[in-house]
């Protein structure tokens, strides 16, 4: 019989320490789809390290793949908190770099100044209007928005293959279904020569500690922490349930577009279908892996992001099929998982159907 | 005969944490006895009963059950299948019904062949026919669960209990959610079964029904037990010196001459979720300075009515005044600011936000205030003074005001709603059952408060389904029977009863 | 005039229970776990571990019911993983799911590409073929819907009545709705929360595993990277449309086919003057206006989502 | 030493496009001519730094395609001019390393349009596509083209699935077109030469030689071959002459870059002469098959 309790006190090593070991763990375990394939370990995970932390390169690499990460962390995150359930960042996330390139492809000219808050807000606005639709059904009709977002992620793609096709399409694209660039004015600019890192990673840590901020510090954030958790009583204390479920819908598709924004204006220049590999889903994973708290999510995206582009290019060097890296990654995900779960709980294992005999020392 | 023990509990103790739940207790049960349990919320009845049952497992001690011939033999602890299989049946304190299955779906759920092809659900249903004839605890048996009274819900916890054969019935608090009437029934037909050899254990807080149902009385404290006592040699003062371990105050009640009117219903409609729960034409007026109880069987508009109150549902026709001025909109919001304070009946659900601290459920009806917050920001110093304050003035006791509102025990929790409510100031307070499932300790203090207020010159309505509460509280009854008023004759618990029961009007 | 000339066509209907039968399988695996109170959102995942690990028993040489039962075993496995970080240790269902989806495609794929690792066109399997059931195919308008299809459209068929009969005839079926609505009642009687759960999950999991081998199986004879392609995410909404009854279930998964299968004519038909993706938004379109009109009705699990702890409260 | 050479594609080596690539340079590999990497499925957000990493581990040659990144792969092969790479792009070659090739197999195309047209006899051809891009649609025109130069009666479905890869989705695509009449099936995707056998049509094969999986069902197929475009890649990269250039050319059938498939069991005598008179025109110039990148639509 499985008896799981809680922990009386969590200490701050086990807090600390089991997910590091966890994460540990879950690279250990890379090592059996490794010598499957035929590679040799310990040279995998010099490999690595190598490719976290091998090169300002490398370094940057990683940082680059956490900033979008971040945006979408925080949109889960935000949205989770109010108990919202929005699977549809990845949905935001295009709208969010449709509105950047619908503005800033060329027919506003000014200065980067005029321009860069521009386009931020434009996507911004255009991930809010995702998250909109689907928090209003839910507030009006009781439509899951669980089903709603995640429905609204394919159609959002479809639509922009649409769009992409048809008014947004560069027409110096030679046909291909793609945007026309974002004008250099527009453009995030890169942090270090040379690299891709750019400035989006700023305005992501800049989102997060304000999330935290407006989270812990601000009523508003108090009136979210309260209906997410318990909206009936929230109804009954007075605060408008549906008014701040809506507010922590508009800011996390905000969020979420924001991320958009940031890879097209920032990284890729113009917008095409395969913009992100799936960063909305991941932005879950993130958030959950943070336990919902904005400072968590910088931490948590660093991780993911580690993890995956060290796999990659790892996998890269020793000649193992790519695939590995979305394998380490769930591994970990999964290990890390388990691992915040024994931190804060101990699992006790006793006999089943134990006869415990008369006297006073029955059981543990 | 009677002298059989089919039950004894030897030194059980169970820790949840730092908190002792129970310490080395003893109990033994005879045959057709009725045994009733006492002590104050939190004392250990439920967590003694649950190791019985199996849901929890004891840190140390052990149980024996007496098998059919009679003999005791030890109890396998920690699986409610044992307990079940050694005749053992338990009615919880919260109903464990799975609401989208029909009563006798859930009386028989866990007692077939789980993995047979079809039911045989001839046999069975002759068998709670039986049972429902012999013991008079009727249930529509085809209806969903989520669509039956809790009356009814109870009598099918029960004949869930006496369909696996039960030997021993465990009943917690049974009589929580019961009419008087309804739970003058009960104890009719479980004295029947007694006399028929079934051993009972009952968990109540309502003195009144121990001192006349049962045979033995038992009494828990902070987990220990601290008395047993033949109840033909109980009264309540003896009982609760023993559960409390002094004697409850009394507040007296000094006659006031009432005020101007406060809450004003005037041709109040409403449709509510059924017929009988609607309000047809309402109008009442409660007075400054005095209590109105509310009295009535549940499902008969009560509920209704106190949304309207509490503004979670708009009138269909009519209106409510406040101080004289009409209610323009109903919402939570606008109601609190026009002076109503309420004491919402499920307090778990509508009253507390369990994740959340003390000090922040505290503050969560007076966010705009500036005394907490500046610009948007919250003054964390402030709310930390507050709720110091606050839990020293209503002596809320916990884990701390930064702690999670959810750790604190029933009573803790109505007293920070009541902290919440009366700190405001309000010019009508709106009490739904305040004292439910309260100890005597705790329902004195509610008590206290409600008189405090009514000195202050607060107009209270005052809901509750135990009359002797409003019996000694109320300056006025007024009796709720399906969504009409009807004006108590006097303070006769015969005749308020017949009203209740709409036999009268 | 044409519209209604493809809606009146027995191939349309065929196609629509061809292109139904795979959501059919998954909309029965999602069923199965959300009505005992356990989402899972690692059926994507699932869906693609069945169609590799089908194709590739059959490949290594198994008859293709043995792929099958391989499919449903693999679908078991990832579901016996999500059951216990969601049940026993009550960890969020929607990261575990995710998690599961993650880990299912990579373990996939990656069990492919190191398998096979030098092939430039997928090797292919000889897959179920339509049964002819000789008399009743010749049924005019029935006979090319029904009796023209595979074996594994008959199992989904047959799933269909063996959930439905489950859940309302047998007392497993009623514990199984029990734990989804109070697991308090279920442990109350004596029943075991986490066995009835996990049970459920790994179930639940094999039936979604079938859909996922549907396609390299049936619909298809190779395995594709990416071939699930959004079909078990429909799936998830497809439960909720059917307010978790397997008879709606099944309706849903037919209308979608329905859906698609009509999209795909009428691309053809008036491709010129709509743009194609009007036609590929419209079954997801179609499928939010359906779930806001049933969502006011739609009887949710109540336990969905509520993790359960033995001895706690 | 040898050359090293790497790969970085989009898609899974499957796929019929990537593996025309990924056969021609592990036939290289085979030779002893090159050293082969590569990484598949590479997500576009991703190829960026996947470039850069070849890139600075030395590789000498790089092949893949860039369409969705053409800026960013330019200034990557900017940053090292010491490296050669070989791109499938939309765009104009860029010096001094950055060299583009495309798949014109238009030729053949047009060639198997002429099969197909004298073929069918509803005179209603069916093609389905992945995605209307120019690479789908000029090989799609070319098609019609040819069907119409020897049937002027024959009409075109044309449906795009918005997927690369989805088979089973294909083929339901190619039985709603057999439903509605088609008995000539271009299969631009794989799946739909699956539902020509189930429904005993015809089929017309592209990029790669399925013949043999669907026997008695591909009528021709329009062949793409990457060997001259990599070796001469290679060669050049070799003897140090490595220059930015279009290969475009290098598809072309008079680079046997391209060609034709032609099941002489299925299309009658008269019409196999005819195609093969016109591939010798094309061959030698004197037949020039017009490019059309314009998305292709239904004939009603
Ligand atoms: N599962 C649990 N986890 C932690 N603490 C628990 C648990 N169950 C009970 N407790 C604690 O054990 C103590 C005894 O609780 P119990 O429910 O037995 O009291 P009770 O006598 O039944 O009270 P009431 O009259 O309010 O029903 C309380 O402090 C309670 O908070
Ligand atoms: N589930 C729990 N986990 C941790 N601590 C708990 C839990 N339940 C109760 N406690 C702590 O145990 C203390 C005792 O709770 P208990 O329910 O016995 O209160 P009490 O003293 O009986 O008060 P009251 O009479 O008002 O109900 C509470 O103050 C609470 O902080
Ligand atoms: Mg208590
Ligand atoms: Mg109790």
């Amino acid at each position: 019989m499985i008896r799981i309790e809680p922990r009386e006190a969590p200490s701050r090593r086990l807090t600390v320490g089991i997910p590091i070991a966890s994460a540990m763990l879950a690279l250990l375990l890379a090592a059996i789809p490794l010598s499957w394939a035929g590679a040799n370990i310990g040279e995998a995970y010099q490999e690595m390290a190598k490719g976290i932390f091998g090169s300002v390169f490398a370094f940057t690499e990683m940082l680059t793949r956490a900033t979008p990460l971040i945006f979408t962390g925080l949109a889960a995150t935000l949205a989770f908190r109010a108990k919202l359930w929005n699977i549809g960042a990845e949905g935001q996330l295009y709208l969010g770099a449709m509105a950047a390139v619908a503005v800033g492809t060329g027919w506003i000219t000014g200065p980067p100044l005029l321009l860069i808050p521009m386009i931020l807000i434009a996507g911004a606005m255009a991930g809010a209007l995702g998250m909109a639709g689907p928090a209003y059904l839910k507030t009006r009709f009781g439509a899951d928005e669980v089903v709603t977002t995640l429905l609204l992620n394919f159609i959002i793609l479809i639509f922009i293959q649409m769009m992409l096709e048809g008014p947004l399409k560069d027409p110096m694209g030679m046909g291909w279904p793609q945007s026309s660039p974002v004008v250099d004015n527009a453009i995030l600019p890169q942090i270090l020569p040379r690299m891709r890192l750019h400035y989006g990673l700023v305005i992501a840590l800049t989102a997060a500690v304000i999330a935290h901020i407006m989270l812990s510090k601000s009523v508003w954030g108090l009136k979210l922490r309260a209906v997410g958790e318990n909206a009936a009583a929230a109804l009954h204390a007075g605060i408008g349930v549906k008014r701040t479920l809506m507010s922590a819908a508009l800011i996390s598709g905000a969020l979420a577009g924001l991320a958009g924004v940031s890879e097209v204006a920032g990284l890729r220049g113009y917008l095409t279908t395969d913009l992100s590999p799936g960063y909305g889903y991941t932005g879950i994973v993130v958030a959950m892996l943070a336990g919902l708290s904005p400072l968590g999510v910088v931490l948590a995206a660093l991780f993911i992001a580690s993890v995956f582009v060290g796999a990659d290019t790892m996998s890269r060097a020793m000649g193992v099929s790519s695939y590995l890296a979305d394998l380490v990654v769930s591994m970990a995900l999964i290990c890390v998982l388990i691992g915040g779960f024994i931190a804060r709980f101990t699992i006790k294992i006793t006999p089943a159907n134990k006869k415990v005999s008369t006297t006073d020392t029955g059981a543990a | 005969m009677i002298n059989d023990t089919v039950l004894s509990l030897n030194k059980l103790s169970k820790r949840f944490g730092t908190v002792v739940a129970n310490e080395s207790v003893t109990i033994d049960l005879k045959r057709g006895e009725i045994l009733s349990l006492l002590g104050e919320n939190g004392a250990g009845k439920t967590t003694l009963m649950n190791m019985l049952f199996g849901h929890y497992m004891p840190d140390s001690g052990s149980i024996q059950v007496a098998d059919a011939e009679g003999n005791l033999a030890p109890l396998s602890l920690g699986h409610p299948q044992a307990a079940l299989n050694a005749g053992i049946g338990m009615v919880h304190q919260h109903f464990t019904l799975a609401e989208n299955l029909s009563a006798i779906d859930n009386i028989l759920l866990g007692s077939e062949n789980l993995f047979a092809w079809r039911r045989s659900m001839d046999t069975a249903r002759d068998k709670v026919k039986d049972i429902m004839q012999r013991t008079g605890l009727n249930a529509p048996l085809d209806t969903i669960v989520g669509k039956l009274s809790v009356g009814e819900r109870q009598r099918v916890e029960i004949l869930k209990a006496l369909y696996r054969d039960a030997r021993i019935l465990v009943l917690d608090e049974p009589t929580a959610v019961l009419t008087p009437q309804e739970a003058d029934t009960l104890f009719a037909n479980i004295d029947v079964m007694a006399k028929d050899g079934l051993s009972v254990i009952f968990i109540s807080h309502k003195l009144r029904e121990v001192l006349a149902f049962s045979h033995r009385i038992a009494v828990l404290r902070h987990g220990k037990k601290v008395g047993e006592i033949a109840t033909k040699d109980a009264d309540e003062k003896i009982i609760s010196r023993l559960m409390v371990g002094a004697d409850t105050p009394t507040s007296p009640r000094e006659t006031l001459s009432v005020g101007a009117p406060v809450l004003e219903l005037i041709d109040l409609s409403v449709t509510g979720i059924s017929a009988r729960s609607s309000l047809e034409q309402i109008n009442l007026t409660v007075y400054a300075s005095e209590i109105v109880g509310l009295a009535g069987i549940s499902g008969n508009g009560q509920s209704t009515l106190a949304q309207v109150i509490s503004g979670l549902t708009s009138p269909t026709s009519g209106r409510l005044e406040i101080d004289n001025q009409p209610v323009q909109k109903y919402t939570p919001a606008s109601l609190l600011k026009a002076g109503v304070g309420r004491i919402p009946e499920d307090r778990h659900h509508d009253g507390i936000i369990g994740a959340m601290s003390v000090a922040e459920n505290l503050a969560i009806e007076s966010l705009d205030s500036s005394d907490i917050q500046k610009n948007g920001f919250l003054r964390h110093q402030k709310l930390k003074l507050n709720a110091q304050h606050l839990s020293q003035k209503y002596d809320i006791r916990g884990p701390g005001i930064e702690a999670e509102t959810r750790l604190l025990s029933g009573g803790n929790i109505q007293k920070l709603i009541l902290a919440r409510v009366f700190e405001a100031s309000p010019r009508l307070i709106l009490a739904n059952q305040p004292t439910r499932g309260l100890d005597v300790g705790a329902a004195s203090e509610v008590g206290k408060r409600l008189l405090q207020a009514r000195q202050r010159g607060a107009a209270v309505l005052l809901i509750s389904e135990d009359l002797d509460e409003l019996l000694a509280l109320a300056d006025r009854i007024i009796i709720m029977h399906n969504g009409e008023l009807h004006v108590a004759p006097g303070r006769d618990r015969a005749q308020i009863g017949l009203i209740m029961a709409g036999e009268v009007s | 005039m044409e519209i209604l000339d493809i809606l009146l066509s027995e191939n349309f209907w065929a196609a629509a229970l061809r292109i139904a039968t795979p959501l059919i399988f998954g909309v029965l695996g999602a069923l199965i776990c959300e009505k005992s109170g356990v989402l899972n959102l690692g059926i994507e995942g699932i869906f693609a571990a069945g169609a590799m690990a089908g194709w590739m028993a059959v490949w290594l040489g198994a008859d293709l019911w043995g792929g099958l039962f391989f499919a449903a075993l693999t679908g078991a496995f990832f579901g016996l993983i999500h059951a216990i970080l969601t049940v026993p240790l009550g960890l969020s269902q929607h990261v575990s799911g995710l998690g599961i989806t993650m880990f299912a495609t990579s373990v996939s794929y990656f069990t492919y590409r190191t398998a096979l690792p030098q092939v430039s066109t997928p090797p292919r399997i000889e897959p179920f073929q339509p049964l002819d059931i000789p008399i009743l195919s010749d049924i005019p308008f029935l006979g090319t819907v029904l009796f023209k299809q595979t074996a594994m459209t008959w199992l989904a068929l047959f799933l269909v009545v063996l959930v439905w009969w489950v859940y309302n005839r047998t007392p497993l079926g009623q514990a199984l709705r029990a734990v989804g609505d109070n697991p308090d009642a279920v442990d109350a009687q004596g029943l075991s929360v986490y066995g009835l759960r996990m049970g459920a999950i790994v179930a639940g999991s094999a039936c979604m595993a079938l859909g996922g081998a549907f396609l390299t199986m049936s619909a298809f004879d190779a395995f594709f990277f990416g071939m699930v392609n959004g079909r078990g995410w429909i799936c998830i909404a497809l439960v909720i449309f059917a307010s978790w009854r397997p008879g709606k279930a099944l309706l849903g998964a037919l209308l979608f086919g329905a859906f698609d299968a009509f999209q795909v004519r009428l691309q053809t038909e008036v491709g010129a003057f709509v743009p194609s993706q009007v036609f590929l938004m419209a079954p997801y379109i179609l499928s939010i206006i359906a779930l806001v009109i049933v969502a006011r009705r739609a009887e949710y699990p109540r336990a969905l989502l509520t993790p359960w702890f033995k001895g706690q409260r | 030493g040898t050359i090293k050479v790497a790969g970085i594609f989009t898609l899974p080596v499957e796929q019929q496009w990537i593996s025309r690539i990924h056969i021609a340079l592990s036939a290289a590999e085979k030779r002893g001519e090159i050293e082969y990497v590569y990484s598949e499925n590479v997500s576009n957000t991703d190829y960026e730094r996947v470039m850069r990493e070849y890139s600075e581990q030395g590789v000498d040659l790089i092949v893949g395609e860039v369409f969705g990144l053409e800026r960013a792969a330019r200034k990557v092969a900017a940053d090292y001019p010491k490296t050669a790479y070989l791109m499938g792009s939309s765009f104009a070659p860029q010096a001094p390393n950055f060299s583009i090739f495309d798949n014109f197999i238009h030729e053949p195309a047009y060639l198997s349009g002429m099969a197909a047209g004298a073929v069918s006899e509803s005179n209603i051809i069916g093609m389905v596509g992945g995605y209307a891009i120019p690479e789908v649609n000029r090989l799609m025109h070319a098609f019609m083209a040819g069907a119409r130069e020897v049937n002027s009666d024959v009409t075109f479905l044309v449906n795009f699935l918005d997927s690369w890869y989805d088979p089973p989705k294909a083929k339901e695509s190619a039985f709603a077109m057999i439903d509605a009449g088609a008995d000539v099936m271009y299969a631009e995707r794989f799946g739909v030469a699956d539902a020509a056998v189930e429904r005993g049509k015809k089929a017309i094969g592209n990029v790669i030689d399925t013949a043999s999986d669907y026997p008695g069902t591909i009528l021709a197929s329009a062949i793409w071959h990457m060997e001259a475009t990599v070796d001469t890649a290679i060669s050049a990269v070799a003897d140090g002459s490595y220059v930015a250039d279009d290969y475009g050319q290098y598809s072309y059938m008079a680079h046997n870059g391209g060609s034709l498939t032609i099941d002489e069991t299925l299309v009658p005598a008269d019409v196999v002469a005819a195609i093969k008179a016109k591939e010798a025109a094309i061959r030698d110039g004197s037949f020039v098959v017009t490019i059309n990148d314009e998305t292709p639509v239904s004939d009603n």
